[in-house]
């Protein structure tokens, strides 16, 4: 057990750094291919307004004509021991995890990525806990009364719920349950408020960005639950539960939901993982200062400092997720040896 | 039918079997991580020998894991041994190379235990039963289509059925579909690998019929492997026991059913049921304790030590060696029952043994 | 009145391709601490009507008519939370394949446990006491340690105890165990059987046997009961079955296996053909297509479904041939092949 | 001696009907109403997709076409009266007053198209790469499965916006829509192929575990061989199935990107971009409602039809 | 909303809203010219919004006229622009200094007299070399890359200069003396007669050497006006304190009267319409005036309409035809552009008449000394292009059928988009056929339309530009547009089409004119030679609807920033 723990944490940071590699090269080599220049980078640096000559200084100190694989090595040492950087009046320590400076705020990427943290928890952990409980309780519900009405209205808006894109729900309950509105359900975007600060404020702030996330999700539980339910209650387990005489509910629920449970459990994680890494059209939606929005104007900037940080901070989650429901699934289901 | 007479005791002296297999192991090893690291191995098939004759058919029998599948593949070189050495015809094909290989396995071919997932259920009759044509790149005079449809017409399948998918059939009809399809090539030499144990008893008659039908006919040379003992002793010549990836007693039929040497024989013979009300209370019984051992830890020495009843110190320490005790009846255990000079049958032998070792008791149930 | 007694039974499922009539007017009858063997090919409906008589089909497609009569209690037309009450206290079952009859998730003894508290009003610790008892009756080794194993820590001899243990945790007075062997090698299956009939004997519960192995019926049957296409087509003592057996369905049977307490016979005698389809089924006798005997009949299996009779003391038969003939045909032209050389 | 024809067409009542896998799963599609309605849509989305000129043509508005003396210059919106009617079926666009029926006519073609091609392009790496693994197991198992893992770590979404976002305009040889189409169809179809190759994967190595692949190789049958004759065949019920899930999924991630900006450049015109520039007005109901609906609509098709195959093709529901 | 009062309120004569002034008019454009809720009750907060991100709070590094006029809540410059209605904004008023500058004869050596008695907030008292030391170190582009650099470019600083942080110990009297605590003498390479307007940068407002913490110093920035940080958390919002070491008596220009304001940025811009309407906020600190949607919405509402302002700015929203750009070399195609364009449709595009703006028919925008109305290419009756004669342009250019080019915007401007495709449709009438080509906004100058060698390469012969000066006079505006020589290879230039050496003299003659008279008429001169060379096709001039706060008082336009003013404002 242990020694699968560590195996597993040494390939996941091998996959970051691979992740970390080709996002990497991916974003310091396509732009030059296009046609950038060490020089036109730097210039994003310094700004519009300097002259060639500073240009050309702040390439050469931002390296940006070292080669390829140097320039990645300075990016890892930095995350990995942190970096020295020089912010004009002294040169100061930017510790590890460091993610290099922002081109366009010339701030630490870092404690950037860990203030949208909280947004972006918030929204997904809300939202999960609303899609867990709607999602399985639907799919349970429809899995039971097979065919019945219930179970075609709840799987026709299911699947209308999975076929909606988010961009469009979200707009749309902005313009209902928002914008302009005497009793607006929410803030719309731009407000966040830590659960810390004002609990009320944080879930009314998040709570139609909940819902409407919460909805593709449950969507798509609920018609996941649904199938599982059916194939569990077809297992034989089900048929020698009922046959010691347990009644139905019990059935159903500590045996056929049991099982049902475990691949949900493996999808939530994973799904949950990569939404931490950044709701990117949920938070660009409804304007919530999260990582994904981050994501979004780092890319719109070209900021790619931030690119690189929030990308890994994603691929980290997702990684970690997988990790997580890996060994949950060792709890979950004692068949799984980890060894 | 006639070769089965030869093989009776005493038979066959000097003619060279078709197939030889000397040694053989096979040990899958068990790997972990992206670069396969083994961490250990399932011992499967543990070092076997024997032979095969013209015309005969060996059984081979033991219980489930015991390395039966695991020996067959091998022998068609489905998989790679890990040592010994596999003789067909006088060519060793140990390590023969695939493509070396090709031509000779129209020779040698296998029929499947699962009639359900031995047929590609997307192929339709026709092709499964040409494949063989087409693989082999082998033309035939009036055309493969023709040739099939004998082929059908031979295992008792309707011609007509060329154009049918398997779902379209029976249990036993497709494990005809299977066998058609290893007769298309002409072979010598069949494994046929648990033939019958899907079917239904009505059904599984028909099917071994057709095996003893089709070996009289086309002058074959079958290996079955089976669980079922009153199966194997039905069609086999010679039989060998397998116990955890060795083989533990070959003898032919007559003996090894009637006299068996080994306890685990015996063991095996007694648990079989008998469909006979009257004699259930009759019978002595040998009531091994357990279950077969993993084969990624097979115990040392005797493999069988673990469950016999006439166990001694020497099982856990020496192997016992596979001995001639008697012509054509080879023995893998210290203390053989009836063996020549040893006075009695199937039952006095395990109470003879049981009070001759006076070693745990439990295993027996006097009942 | 029998401890328990099936009347013109029938459990038909509405399905896609038409009406399955997997069992189709059964009918016998069980004392205390007998045991009944039921054998048939696959797909004969002898797993319908075990589950059937638990019960197990209410509230699904199954339509269900007849009669099943549990110690004075007609249970067709009870209603399902009553018989709900009685699985397991009353009734219960062993399943064919131990491995995916438990769950997965959770412990042996939680399994049986769960099994005892549902019919006895105790504290886990009780339960488990019991469990630990169970465990070791039925022949599991260090049972107070194993009992906090899951199913996939058990070998396969080791859960289809677990799996009776589970059965006989509320001391039910019917047992059916349907295959219970089948997944087992001969060895482990000698073992389960021999359990089986020491259990029996300390329950003193009724038993019903489902195989498809004359063996294992013979080895543990009083009676037996030969299922063919839904449809009881003879039935009788062991003694009957297989000295007497009247039925060329049994004939075939008992021809279709080798033997080991007989000398090998150069051919076996199959019987022709395949099992039926329950959605068409054969008119007339069911069993005529495959039947070698049907011309002696006239024509009659083709027309007419023949009735269950009585033979002699108990012994029934669904046959067209008189009895006097289907004694000669097994007297002379049957037995001597079955015991030739 | 012959065999006994035992066998043979006494199994009892009607003999087993002759029916393929494929005409099974096609008579059972067709009991599935639900289903049908999503192919019928389905196939209707194609059919307006390739004739769009046409029908665009018999309404006689162009997609470019600007309007702008429908457009009331101080506000940016429609002038009243000019909404919604036969002229414009769907109304017109504030700002410019296109067509917006034309418009969401033209858009099926980019959606479709893309979703299509970048559907094409996943199914065919991840097909080939998942039997790949499936059937040589070993190390060439390890480093593909670990290579979907690696691809399933990226936060997709991001990357892909971000590499629509930095290829210039002319690139590869391509320019213009030709160089976005093959641009999204690539980042789209190259990032989706890990989950088809893993259902393949999977289903390769059970498919593998079946007795008829050691059939074919005791008959001598080649790699090559066994994976194109005897596996692929099997593979083409879960291909089928997963790609018509995977088209809607596809439609939706085409249209974020050019909802957030990255996808085909304006003015041609696409449901995504369309919706971007609705909520700028989005007091204007219908300027949403159409490309939004649009999008709705050809997804749910999708699935409905795809959820139809599934149930049609599953193999354990026969 | 208010009923219909009559009569326009008078302009009210200085330093923000007169107290107690008569009854405000809610009327359409009422804030233009007079004060809106004029009041001097202290108190409450104002609550603002950003809908993008603060390009930077540094004085040292934010170049936003918003920013601008915001940044005077907390800092000091030498100069400000007064905070009064309309043209009297423009005014510039000693702030930090006790007057406005004083030249030398040859106007190269401006000095200015420091207030004494102003404090930082924490109570140390600001000098001149504090606001030396706030000029050198903005020098540094590397550290502050937003910026302007007019003190770069204009003082005479020692060779190889590179900022305070890089050019630690270098002297720089050269450039800037401060021979007692409070006098600054600032040295020019030239004669300026404008240099007042430089005094009036946020760049003056001094920074205190030991707090400076270059690239961090916008997270904790230093107050000297009547408000300090509280909070600062960038990208999210800020909130604004009094500042307690501020001294009414040195500032006769501030009111201070909030307790405090609360800012929040990357706010959905849609939201901050509704808030501002709703009541919920006061302003949009960006002063772009409402979005579509709610432009609809008040402009179709009386009652809303009579609570909003439609200011004009200096800003110019054109196109730039790229002269280098065949077949754009020849200045018949481009006349061929400038007739056949549709200016209904490229105003709408911009946001219509009220929130895109005034149809321009040259470049200097009318807010700006100098303006003069003339129309070179008269675009028909219904301002919707004069076919004919764009044929004809077109027959002389040797292209009777039209050619084919590409026409760059920002892909992230949806108005730059619409504006690309409304010239696409109407270029396209002629046969002038347009690919659209949408680049990011931080390269479209330094890597794709303003780079003349990618432009050439990839035939981006229009490229949508803006422009906005700085402060309102002909250089800030024309320069850096029309001189040919700020066009850079590299980089990245504000003027990427106006390639005329007459052009590029006109300009140094206008720099060396002290006379402002003959300074604008030169900049006029300039303004109709760039328009005869067709190298520019001016859009609009930007016009904002802005709404009043509900709770705001004293709201007023001031022409300076083209938004309301931010320092007058009080809460009711
Ligand atoms: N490919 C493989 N990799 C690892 N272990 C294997 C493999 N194939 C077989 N084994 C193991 O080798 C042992 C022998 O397997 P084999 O299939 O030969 O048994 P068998 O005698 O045919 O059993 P059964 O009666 O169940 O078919 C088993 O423990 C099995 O788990
Ligand atoms: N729920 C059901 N719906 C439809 N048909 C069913 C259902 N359950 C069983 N059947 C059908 O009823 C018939 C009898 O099934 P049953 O399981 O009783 O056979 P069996 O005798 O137990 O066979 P086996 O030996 O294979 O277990 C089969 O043809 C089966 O397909
Ligand atoms: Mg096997
Ligand atoms: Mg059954």
């Amino acid at each position: 057990m242990v020694t699968y723990i560590i195996r597993r944490l040494i390939w996941a940071v091998v996959m970051l750094s691979i992740v970390s590699i080709i996002t990497f090269a991916i974003f310091f080599l396509v732009p030059r291919l296009a046609g950038a220049t060490s020089e036109s980078l730097a210039a994003r640096y310094v700004g519009r307004t300097a002259s060639a000559e500073q240009v050309k200084v702040a390439a050469e100190k931002l390296g940006f004509n070292d080669p390829l694989i140097v320039q990645y090595g300075r990016f890892a040492k930095g995350i990995v021991a942190g970096a020295d950087y020089d912010y004009g009046p002294g040169v100061e320590h930017c510790p590890a995890p460091c993610f290099g400076y922002s081109f366009l705020t010339r701030l630490p990427v870092w404690p950037d990525l860990l203030d949208r943290l909280p947004v972006t928890m918030s929204l997904a952990f809300g939202a999960a806990v609303i899609w867990m409980i709607a999602g399985v309780a639907t799919g349970v519900l429809s899995a039971l009364r097979r065919g019945s009405l219930f179970d075609r209205a709840a799987m026709g808006v299911a699947l209308a719920g999975v076929s909606l894109p988010i961009f469009f729900t979200g707009i749309v309950s902005l313009v209902v349950f928002s914008y302009g509105h005497p009793f607006r359900i929410t803030a719309p975007g731009g407000s966040f408020t830590p659960i810390e600060e004002n609990p009320a404020m944080w879930a009314y702030n998040l709570i139609l960005p909940w819902i409407t996330l919460a909805f593709l999700y449950a969507a798509g539980y609920a018609r996941l639950t649904r199938a599982g339910m059916l194939e569990t209650m077809n297992e034989d387990y089900i048929r020698t539960a009922r046959a010691k005489g347990l009644n139905e509910r019990v059935v159903v629920v500590k045996h056929g939901l049991r099982g049902a449970l475990t691949p949900i459990l493996t999808i939530f994680g994973l799904d949950l993982g990569l939404l931490l890494g950044g709701a990117v059209l949920t938070e660009s939606t409804y304007s919530l200062p999260g990582m994904g929005k981050y994501a979004i104007d780092a890319i719109t900037n070209q900021d790619l400092p931030k690119v690189m940080g929030v990308t890994l901070v994603a691929a980290f989650f997702v990684v970690f997720a997988n990790l997580i429901v890996d060994l949950l699934y060792a709890v979950v289901d004692p068949r799984v040896r980890l060894g | 039918m006639a070769q089965r007479d030869q093989a009776e005791p005493g038979g066959f002296v000097n003619e060279e079997p078709l197939l030889s297999v000397q040694g053989l192991e096979k040990h899958f090893p068990v790997t972990k991580g992206l670069l396969q690291r083994q961490v250990g191995a399932v011992r499967a098939v543990d070092g076997i020998s024997f032979d095969v004759r013209k015309g005969e058919t060996l059984g081979l029998v033991g219980e489930s894991g015991c390395g039966k599948t695991t020996t067959g593949r091998l022998i068609t070189r489905l998989i790679e041994p890990s040592a010994g050495k596999i003789v067909y015809a006088g060519q060793d094909i140990t390590h023969m190379s695939q493509g070396r290989l090709r031509p000779l396995r129209r020779d040698v071919q296998m029929i499947f235990q699962d009639p359900y997932s031995s047929l590609n259920p997307r192929h339709t009759v026709g092709a499964i039963v040409g494949a063989p044509f087409r693989i082999q790149g082998i033309k035939t005079g009036q055309g493969t289509k023709k040739a099939v449809q004998e082929i059908l017409e031979l295992v008792g399948l309707n011609p007509e059925h060329y154009n049918r998918y398997p779902h379209e059939f029976s249990g036993g009809q497709r494990q005809r579909i299977g066998i058609a399809r290893t007769l298309a090539l002409k072979p010598k030499l069949i494994i046929a690998d648990e033939p019958v144990s899907a079917l239904d008893v009505s059904i599984q008659a028909q099917v071994v019929n057709l095996l003893e039908d089709l070996q009289g006919e086309l002058d074959l040379t079958y290996v079955v492997i089976a669980h079922d003992l009153s199966v194997v002793r039905h069609i086999s010549d010679r039989v060998a026991v397998m116990y955890l990836g060795k083989i533990v007693e070959i003898a032919d039929r007559k003996g090894l059913y009637e006299s068996p040497m080994h306890p685990y024989t015996n063991a095996l013979l007694s648990a079989v049921p008998i469909p006979d009300p009257k004699r259930r209370k009759e019978r002595e019984r040998i009531r091994l304790q357990g279950d077969v051992p993993s084969p990624l830890n097979p115990p040392p020495a005797c493999r069988f030590h673990t469950r016999c009843w006439k166990a001694q110190e020497i099982c856990t320490q020496v192997e016992p060696p596979l001995e001639t005790l008697a012509p054509g009846h080879q023995v893998a255990c210290h203390f053989p029952e009836n063996a020549p000079g040893l006075a009695g049958g199937l039952a006095g032998g395990v109470s003879g043994g049981a009070a001759s070792t006076g070693a745990v008791p439990a295993g027996t149930d006097p009942a | 009145m029998s401890f328990l007694e099936l009347k013109d039974l029938r459990i038909h499922f509405p399905t896609d391709d038409g009406l399955v009539k997997s069992v189709d007017g059964l009918s016998f009858t069980l004392e205390r601490g007998k045991t009944l063997g039921i054998v048939g090919e696959s797909g004969s409906g002898k797993s319908v009507t075990s589950l059937g008589i638990l019960g197990l089909h209410k509230g699904g497609r199954a339509r269900i008519s007849g009669e099943i009569w549990l110690d004075g209690e007609e249970l067709v037309g009870a209603s399902q939370e009553h018989v709900r009450t009685l699985r397991g206290k009353k009734m219960a079952m062993i399943f064919q394949d131990p491995l995916s009859a438990m769950h997965p998730f959770y412990t042996v003894g939680d399994q049986i446990i769960e099994a005892y508290r549902i019919h006895n009003d105790v504290s886990k610790k009780v339960a488990r006491k019991h469990a630990i008892d169970m465990l070791g009756r039925v022949g599991i080794p260090q049972p107070a340690r194993r009992v906090d194993s899951y199913p996939h820590e058990f070998s396969g001899g080791m859960r289809q105890r677990a799996m009776i243990a589970m059965a006989l945790s509320c001391d039910p007075e019917l047992l059916i165990a349907d295959e219970p062997t089948t997944a087992l090698d001969v060895t482990v299956q000698a073992q389960i059987l021999d359990l089986m009939r020491d259990l029996q004997r300390d329950f003193d519960a009724a038993l019903i046997v489902i195989t498809h192995d004359l063996g294992v019926v013979a080895e543990l049957s009083d009676d037996i009961l030969v299922m063919y296409g839904g449809k009881c087509v003879e039935y009788g003592t062991s003694d009957d079955i297989f000295e007497r057996p009247e039925h060329p369905y049994t004939w075939g049977l008992l021809g279709s296996m080798p033997r080991l307490d007989r000398e090998p016979t150069e051919r076996l005698m199959p019987i022709k053909g395949s099992p039926p389809s329950l959605i068409n089924v054969p008119s007339g006798c069911a069993f005529h297509p495959r039947c070698a005997f049907e011309e002696r009949t006239a024509g009659l299996a083709k027309a007419e479904v023949p009735e269950l009779r009585e033979t002699e003391g108990g012994h029934l038969v669904r046959c067209h041939l008189p009895a006097e003939r289907r004694r000669a045909i097994w007297r002379n032209e049957i037995k001597p092949n079955l015991e030739a050389s | 001696m012959r065999a006994e024809p035992e066998a043979v067409a006494i199994a009892g009542g009607a003999p087993i009907q002759g029916r393929s896998l494929g005409q099974i799963a096609w008579m059972r599609l067709k009991r599935d109403k639900v289903a049908l309605a999503g192919g019928l849509l389905v196939v209707f989305l194609i059919l307006v997709a390739v004739f769009a000129p046409l029908i665009v043509g018999a309404f006689g508005q162009d997609p470019m076409q600007f309007n702008s003396d429908l457009i009331d210059s101080s506000t940016m919106a429609p002038k009243t009266g000019t909404g919604i009617g036969a002229q414009h079926l769907f109304g017109i666009e504030p700002v410019n007053g296109r067509d917006i029926f034309s418009r969401i006519v033209y858009g099926a073609r980019i959606s479709l198209l893309i979703a299509f091609l970048a559907t094409l392009l996943s199914v065919i790496i991840g097909t080939l790469l998942g039997v790949t693994a499936g059937y040589f197991g070993g190390l060439v198992d390890s480093i593909i499965s670990k290579t979907m893992d690696v691809f399933l770590a990226f936060p997709i979404l991001v990357f892909a916006i971000a590499l629509a976002g930095i290829v210039p305009d002319s690139a590869f040889g391509l320019t213009g829509d030709t160089l976005r189409v093959s641009l999204l169809v690539f980042i789209i179809g190259f990032f989706n192929w890990p989950y088809i190759g893993r259902i393949i994967r999977g289903q390769t190595l059970s498919l593998r575990e079946r007795e008829f692949v050691d059939a074919a190789r005791s008959l001598g049958a080649r790699g090559p061989y066994i994976i194109f004759r005897e596996l692929l065949p099997n593979l083409v019920a879960p291909v089928l199935v997963y790609s018509t899930l995977l088209i809607p999924t596809n439609v939706l991630f085409e249209a974020a990107l050019s909802f957030l900006g990255v996808g085909v450049r304006p003015p041609t015109p696409t449901w995504g971009g369309m919706l971007s520039d609705a909520v700028r007005f989005y007091t204007i109901p219908h300027f949403m409602f159409f490309p939004g609906m649009a999008i709705f609509i050809t997804v749910l098709a999708f699935n409905l039809f795809g959820d139809g195959l599934r149930d049609a093709l599953d193999p354990k529901a026969r | 909303a208010c009923g219909g009062g009559s009569g326009s309120s008078t302009p009210s004569s200085s330093g923000g809203a007169a107290a107690g002034g008569s009854d405000s008019k809610s009327e359409f454009n009422a804030a233009m010219t007079g004060v809106v809720n004029p009041s001097d009750k202290k108190g409450g907060i104002l609550k603002f919004a950003n809908g993008g991100d603060w390009d930077s709070l540094d004085p040292g590094d934010t170049y936003y006229g918003y920013s601008w006029n915001f940044i005077r809540l907390y800092g000091r410059s030498l100069l400000m622009f007064k905070s009064a209605v309309g043209k009297e904004g423009n005014q510039l008023a000693p702030d930090l200094a006790e007057d406005l500058g004083k030249p030398s004869d040859d106007a190269k050596t401006w000095t200015y007299k420091i207030k004494k008695g102003v404090k930082f907030e924490d109570g140390t008292p600001v000098t001149a070399k504090d606001v030396k030391y706030a000029v050198e170190r903005s020098f540094d582009k590397e550290v502050f890359p937003d910026g302007y650099t007019y003190f770069n470019d204009f003082l005479a600083w020692p060779k190889d200069y590179k900022g305070a942080y890089k050019s630690k110990d270098v002297n720089t009297d050269s450039a800037i003396e401060t021979p007692d605590d409070y006098t600054i003498v600032f040295h020019l390479k030239q004669p300026l007669s404008n240099f007042d307007y430089f005094a009036q940068l946020p760049a003056t407002i001094p920074v205190p050497k030991d707090k400076d913490t270059g690239a961090k110093y916008k997270e904790h920035i230093i107050a000297t006006g009547p408000y300090k940080f509280e909070k600062n958390e960038i990208g999210k919002g800020f909130t604004l304190v009094r500042n307690d070491q501020w001294d009414p008596a040195t500032d006769p220009n501030r009111k201070a009267l909030p307790d405090g304001y609360e800012v929040s940025t990357n706010v959905n811009a849609d939201d901050i319409d509704n808030r501002i309407i709703a009541g919920d906020l006061d302003i949009d600190v960006a002063g772009i005036g409402v979005q579509s949607a709610a432009l609809g919405r008040v402009l179709s509402d009386p009652a809303m309409k009579a609570n909003a302002d439609n200011p004009t700015s200096t800003r110019l929203w054109y196109t730039s035809i790229n002269g280098n750009v065949p077949p754009f070399d020849n200045i018949d195609c481009r006349k061929a552009v400038q007739y056949a364009v549709d200016k209904v449709a490229l105003q709408t595009a911009w946001g219509g008449e009220f929130s895109g703006g005034q149809i321009a028919t040259s470049m200097l925008p009318p807010a700006i000394p100098g303006h003069e109305d003339f129309n070179l290419y008269p675009p028909g009756a219904d301002n919707k292009g004069d076919i004919n004669k764009a044929k004809e342009a077109l027959t002389a250019c040797g292209q009777p059928n039209g050619f084919e080019t590409n026409i760059s915007y920002r892909a992230e401007r949806p108005k730059e988009k619409a504006a690309a495709e409304a010239l696409q449709q109407s270029l396209g009438r002629v046969g002038i056929k347009l690919t659209l080509k949408p680049f990011p906004q931080a390269d479209y100058f330094a890597l794709y339309a303003g780079k003349p060698g990618y432009a050439k390469d990839n035939k981006i012969g229009l490229a949508m530009n803006g422009w906005q000066s700085d402060w309102p006079d002909g250089f800030g505006f024309l320069q850096q547009i029309t001189d040919s020589r700020v066009i850079r290879e590299t980089g990245g230039s504000s003027n990427i089409s106006v390639r005329d050496p007459e052009v590029d003299k006109l300009v140094d003659k206008a720099m060396l004119e002290t006379d402002t008279d003959a300074r604008n008429a030169i900049w006029t001169q300039i303004d109709k030679k760039v328009m005869e060379d067709a190298f520019v096709l001016p859009n609009v001039w930007t016009k904002t609807l802005l709404v009043r706060s509900k709770n705001a008082t004293n709201i007023f336009v001031n022409e300076a920033y083209g938004m309301y003013d931010y320092l007058g404002m009080g809460v009711k």
